[in-house]
């Protein structure tokens, strides 16, 4: 893997995939390290907010040197990365975090279950798991709010798709959860994106089903690099580098064994 | 051109040090910066034996800055030992270790226990964290405690110590002198101011701990002022930090009266920060015809 | 939907107020804001005598914010008997005249002649600038002075009186207790934290006092941590202030504990940010199904 | 005159009239409330400086609501400003100052002398007193650092026009003093903005030639409306507003009657 860096990417293209949900597409050199489940930071402009944005990478090109993300406006920053237009330049850090483990995908029923904005990386997993890996077979279950279900089409190209609605005007009306039931998904091994409460619940259905969970974290960050501990989760045992119950989601995470985790 | 500063018998090839607890213990900005170009790298606060910290969120941003209540966890001194310190050996800079604790004995076992690692070139106490509810602060927010703790560390550390102080207090000159007083070897400020968050919202506090520790460039001028006051004030050297993000603020707190400068917050905004202040004091001291550093310590007065 | 709030007795239509030294007598901004709007206009800070204040440069830009060391000039309170309470007499707004001194004997002289000024509602004391040689700040730094020339001005005052505290103290909340406990009606802070700029190309202060208060949006999370202390600590309503921007920002101050709320520096960024605070606020209200703007006092904790 | 007003002004067009001198035009409302001498506060839209600049009116078209500014790039709000174009919005505070007492021109012998970056707001009051003045004779003389003496061919039109350089590559070689003595320039009343140790030299030429000088002050300021008292010059007399010697130069001035001054 080469080195972190920060440097300044070139805004392709963007769009709206939703009420709110938005579509950047970024060259960058820094494209030819990244996997599924690894982030980048992105800043601000805007000279009073000076901490990076975690954002996921939902694809890459690695020949085109492309990233695309797919983020909520959620804030300030957000708000500013939705006005950027092709040709502008946005300042990013990356490639961070370990990323989703895919080898260990091999030979397995894989499920992807995701919910509201931790769809967008679980679309780079899906496609590099259908090209790239062995899993001997791929299901999906993606949660969304309403009707407005992003990406869904193109997740659909990897493999079985359920989809599960807070309205239900969709798919399964209730939450991931719920479609995983109706829908009697069997697996070996879970990857999994999204709220807290949503992969408490992946957690508990992965042994009930006695699957692996690999699920991705988030907190609030302030480096991105490992150094400030900010963003800790608690882990079952103690933590190699730490030396206490923590581990950083930053460089250790954001995906972790859900059976290490004190969720 | 003469870019080298002594501080306590200790030479630094440059000013430029790491602000502690925001660049780990070098390794992880190692990927974007030199280490081998930097006055001194300075470590997380180490314990005497492992700290978890406090829960998250331990992080929140500000304007000009952040917030933090990270609670000062650390894997403990052994692990520093072991692993850290072999680590910062093979480059060719100082090493300072900030050392904290919640009890004068805590504070004591970790300056013995580094006693003889001659790869440390300077201890640094952190009687100044906010994020930490025993120890810590109450030994920095009075001038006869700092004394008596400083006496007493003075009486085991082999390497010179530097006492870190708080701002977070009615006079820093009171607290300056009576960290000299004790026989400190230099000082450093300032910790970060204690802050607070709520959001609005979601009518919560936006760090765990309610309270955390201010840092970045809006603390700034308070810093400034402080390392002016406080270098006035005692004879013995002064490392200055608070809101560093380019070389022209380094030479402002050296100008102020510092004789070394750390860079904190503002790695996180951008991990190239002290090598850009490296570069950008050797710059300046070109453009200006400055030929020795040392020229421009106290300098405005 | 209810907005006002009572502070010692006196009802505010709003929380929201200028803060002393940056709306001069309201009429200055008068071209900008209609007075009617606000809670409440407080003035520039008065003494007995005319005051030149300190040399240019008096005010400095730094992130986030400004440093000013007016050194409180002013036109004495006589003259603002005749020209600025008549002029403030013809809004539908509170007045509160901030009254400074060098002498506890200054500040009762003010006291006594604006005791039969029915045009004047509150008095806030400001015992805490930072940038006057003697008096002011002296009493705001020190919890037995400032208990002293309490308890002696409220011996004189016949409106409710505010101290107005000093952030730069190691413990706001003994400094509030104190204020209390001399009798003091209400509280008021934060005022400017010292603060120092240097300009390392001319080689000098940026201010000609050296040392300036800093205030704006940089030092809102210390304004917020100090408010959330004292309100914790006394009994009488605070008055919240310090880098209000928006009404966002004075609606955290009111969750964190304070009645009233004051804008000050960003009057200089925008100088119709108080009647967008107000409106903000109202706006909120209604959002988020608060009927009574008290349910917000202190909300957090 | 009418209120003073935060407004977002167009820009119309930016040139670079010489090294690091900018010529800015804005459209904007405010241009009807113009005189000479005057100023406007413009906001950066970097969001870590809060502050406004003080700018002066170079020119203004009461019709066309444009003014005209030309300023030097001499920290970070001159230099966001200077990559200002065309469409762009920028915020502006206005219209600030009381500017030159153009009626102490009327049946006089004119002479107005402008200094570096003191230059600009002359053209405008240049203008206006060849145009709608009732000046008997109009004499200026413009000091600059070196033969980049930009907005002389605009004074041309309005006057005798005599120029001081530092290097003596153009007209005479020294300041502007130099200039007036060289050439016997007389007058009854000088209008003169420039930098301090200039505008000295000016009050002690116009009490040599008894004349009446008004001079343009500079100043730090805060908020340019006349309410925080950080931009006060020492005047002679005990001043009306303040009943200190201390005038506020954003709304007192920045022009002042040189005799009432502690210079
Ligand atoms: C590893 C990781 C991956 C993420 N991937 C995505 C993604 O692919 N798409 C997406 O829309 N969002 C993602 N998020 C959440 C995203 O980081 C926040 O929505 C974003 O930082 C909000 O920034 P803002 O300036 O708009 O909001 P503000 O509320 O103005 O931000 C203020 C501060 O809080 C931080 N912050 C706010 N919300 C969050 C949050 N939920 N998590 C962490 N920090 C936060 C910001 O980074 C900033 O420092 C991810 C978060 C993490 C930790
Ligand atoms: C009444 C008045 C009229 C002016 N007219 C012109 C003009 O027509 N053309 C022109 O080029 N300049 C003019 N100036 C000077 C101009 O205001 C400064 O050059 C400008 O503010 C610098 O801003 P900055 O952000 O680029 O510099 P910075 O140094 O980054 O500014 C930092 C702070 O200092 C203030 N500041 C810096 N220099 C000055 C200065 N010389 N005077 C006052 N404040 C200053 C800024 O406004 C800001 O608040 C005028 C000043 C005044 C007071
Ligand atoms: C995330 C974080 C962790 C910190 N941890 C420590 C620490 O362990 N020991 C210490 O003495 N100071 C610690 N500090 C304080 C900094 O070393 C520094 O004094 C302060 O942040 C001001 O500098 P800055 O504004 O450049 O960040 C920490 C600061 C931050 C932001
Ligand atoms: C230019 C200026 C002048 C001030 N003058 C006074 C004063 O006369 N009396 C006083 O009590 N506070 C004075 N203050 C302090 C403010 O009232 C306020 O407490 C402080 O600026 C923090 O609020 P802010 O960050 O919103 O400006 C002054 C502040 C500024 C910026
Ligand atoms: S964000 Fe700093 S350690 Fe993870
Ligand atoms: S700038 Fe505020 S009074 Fe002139």
């Amino acid at each position: 893997m080469s080195k972190k860096k920060k440097i300044s990417a070139e805004v392709i293209s963007q769009s709206s995939l939703a009420e709110g949900i938005m579509d950047l597409r970024l060259k960058t050199d820094l494209a030819e390290d990244a996997g599924p489940g690894q982030f980048i930071g992105i800043y601000p402009s805007n000279r009073s907010t000076l901490l990076p944005r975690p954002i996921s990478i939902c694809g890459y090109d690695k020949t085109e040197k492309t990233l695309r993300i797919v983020y909520r406006i959620a804030g300030s920053g957000t708000a500013e990365f939705a006005l950027y237009r092709p040709g502008d330049c946005v300042d990013i850090l990356g490639i961070l975090g370990n990323g989703f483990p895919v080898d260990k995908a091999s030979g397995k029923k894989v499920l992807i279950i995701g919910g509201g904005i931790g769809v967008p990386p679980l679309l780079g997993l899906a496609k590099e798991l259908k090209e790239n890996g062995c899993a001997a077979e791929i299901s999906m279950v993606m949660g969304y709010r309403n009707s407005e279900t992003f990406l869904s089409d193109e997740f659909e190209k990897y493999g079985k798709l359920y989809i599960a609605t807070e309205d239900g005007s969709v798919g399964t009306k209730g939450n991931v959860i719920d479609a995983c039931r109706e829908n009697k998904i069997e697996a070996d091994v879970i990857f999994s994106c999204g709220p807290m409460p949503m992969l408490r619940g992946v957690a508990a259905y992965a042994k009930e089903i006695s699957a692996k969970a690999y699920i991705s974290l988030e907190e609030r960050m302030a480096c991105g690099v490992g150094a400030c501990l900010g963003c800790i989760c608690k882990t079952k045992n103690v933590d190699d580098h730490s030396h206490v119950n923590n581990a950083r989601i930053c460089t250790d995470g954001p995906v972790f064994d859900a059976d290490e985790l004190e969720l | 051109m003469n870019t080298s500063v002594n501080i306590s018998g200790v030479t630094f090839k440059n000013p430029v040090m790491t602000a502690s607890g925001t660049f780990g213990s070098g390794m992880e900005y190692a990927e974007f910066v030199d280490l081998n170009r930097l006055g001194a790298v300075v470590t997380k606060g180490v314990a005497s034996v492992p700290w978890p910290g406090n829960p998250t969120p331990r992080v929140a941003e500000v304007y000009g800055g952040m917030l933090n209540a990270i609670g000062l966890q650390n894997p403990g001194v052994d692990v520093m030992i072991e692993r850290d310190l072999p680590f910062l050996k093979d480059f060719d800079t100082k090493v300072i270790v900030n050392v904290c604790g919640k009890s004068t004995q805590d504070y004591v076992d970790v300056v013995d226990k580094l006693a003889d690692q001659d790869g440390v070139h300077m201890l640094e106490i952190n009687v100044s964290c906010p994020n930490v509810k025993e120890g810590g602060i109450a030994f920095g927010q009075d001038p006869k405690a700092l004394f008596e703790i400083t006496k007493e560390i003075k009486n085991h550390a082999k390497q010179p110590i530097i006492m870190k102080l708080s701002p977070n207090v009615t006079s820093i000159a009171e607290m300056a002198k009576a960290a000299e007083a004790a026989g400190s070897d230099a000082i450093s400020l300032i910790n970060t101011i204690t802050g607070m968050k709520i959001d609005i919202y979601k009518k919560t506090f936006a760090i765990a701990n309610k309270t955390g520790g201010l840092s970045g460039p809006a603390i700034k001028p308070v810093a400034v002022r402080m390392v002016y006051e406080a270098s006035h004030a005692v004879k013995i050297p002064v490392i200055g930090m608070g809101g560093i993000a380019n070389a022209e603020d380094a030479i402002e707190f050296m100008l102020a009266g510092a004789t070394g400068v750390a860079v904190g917050a503002m790695n996180f905004h951008d991990p190239y920060t002290t090598l850009n202040v490296v570069e950008g004091i050797e710059r300046y001291m070109r453009e200006q015809g400055i030929s020795d550093i040392n020229d421009l310590i106290g300098a405005v007065d």
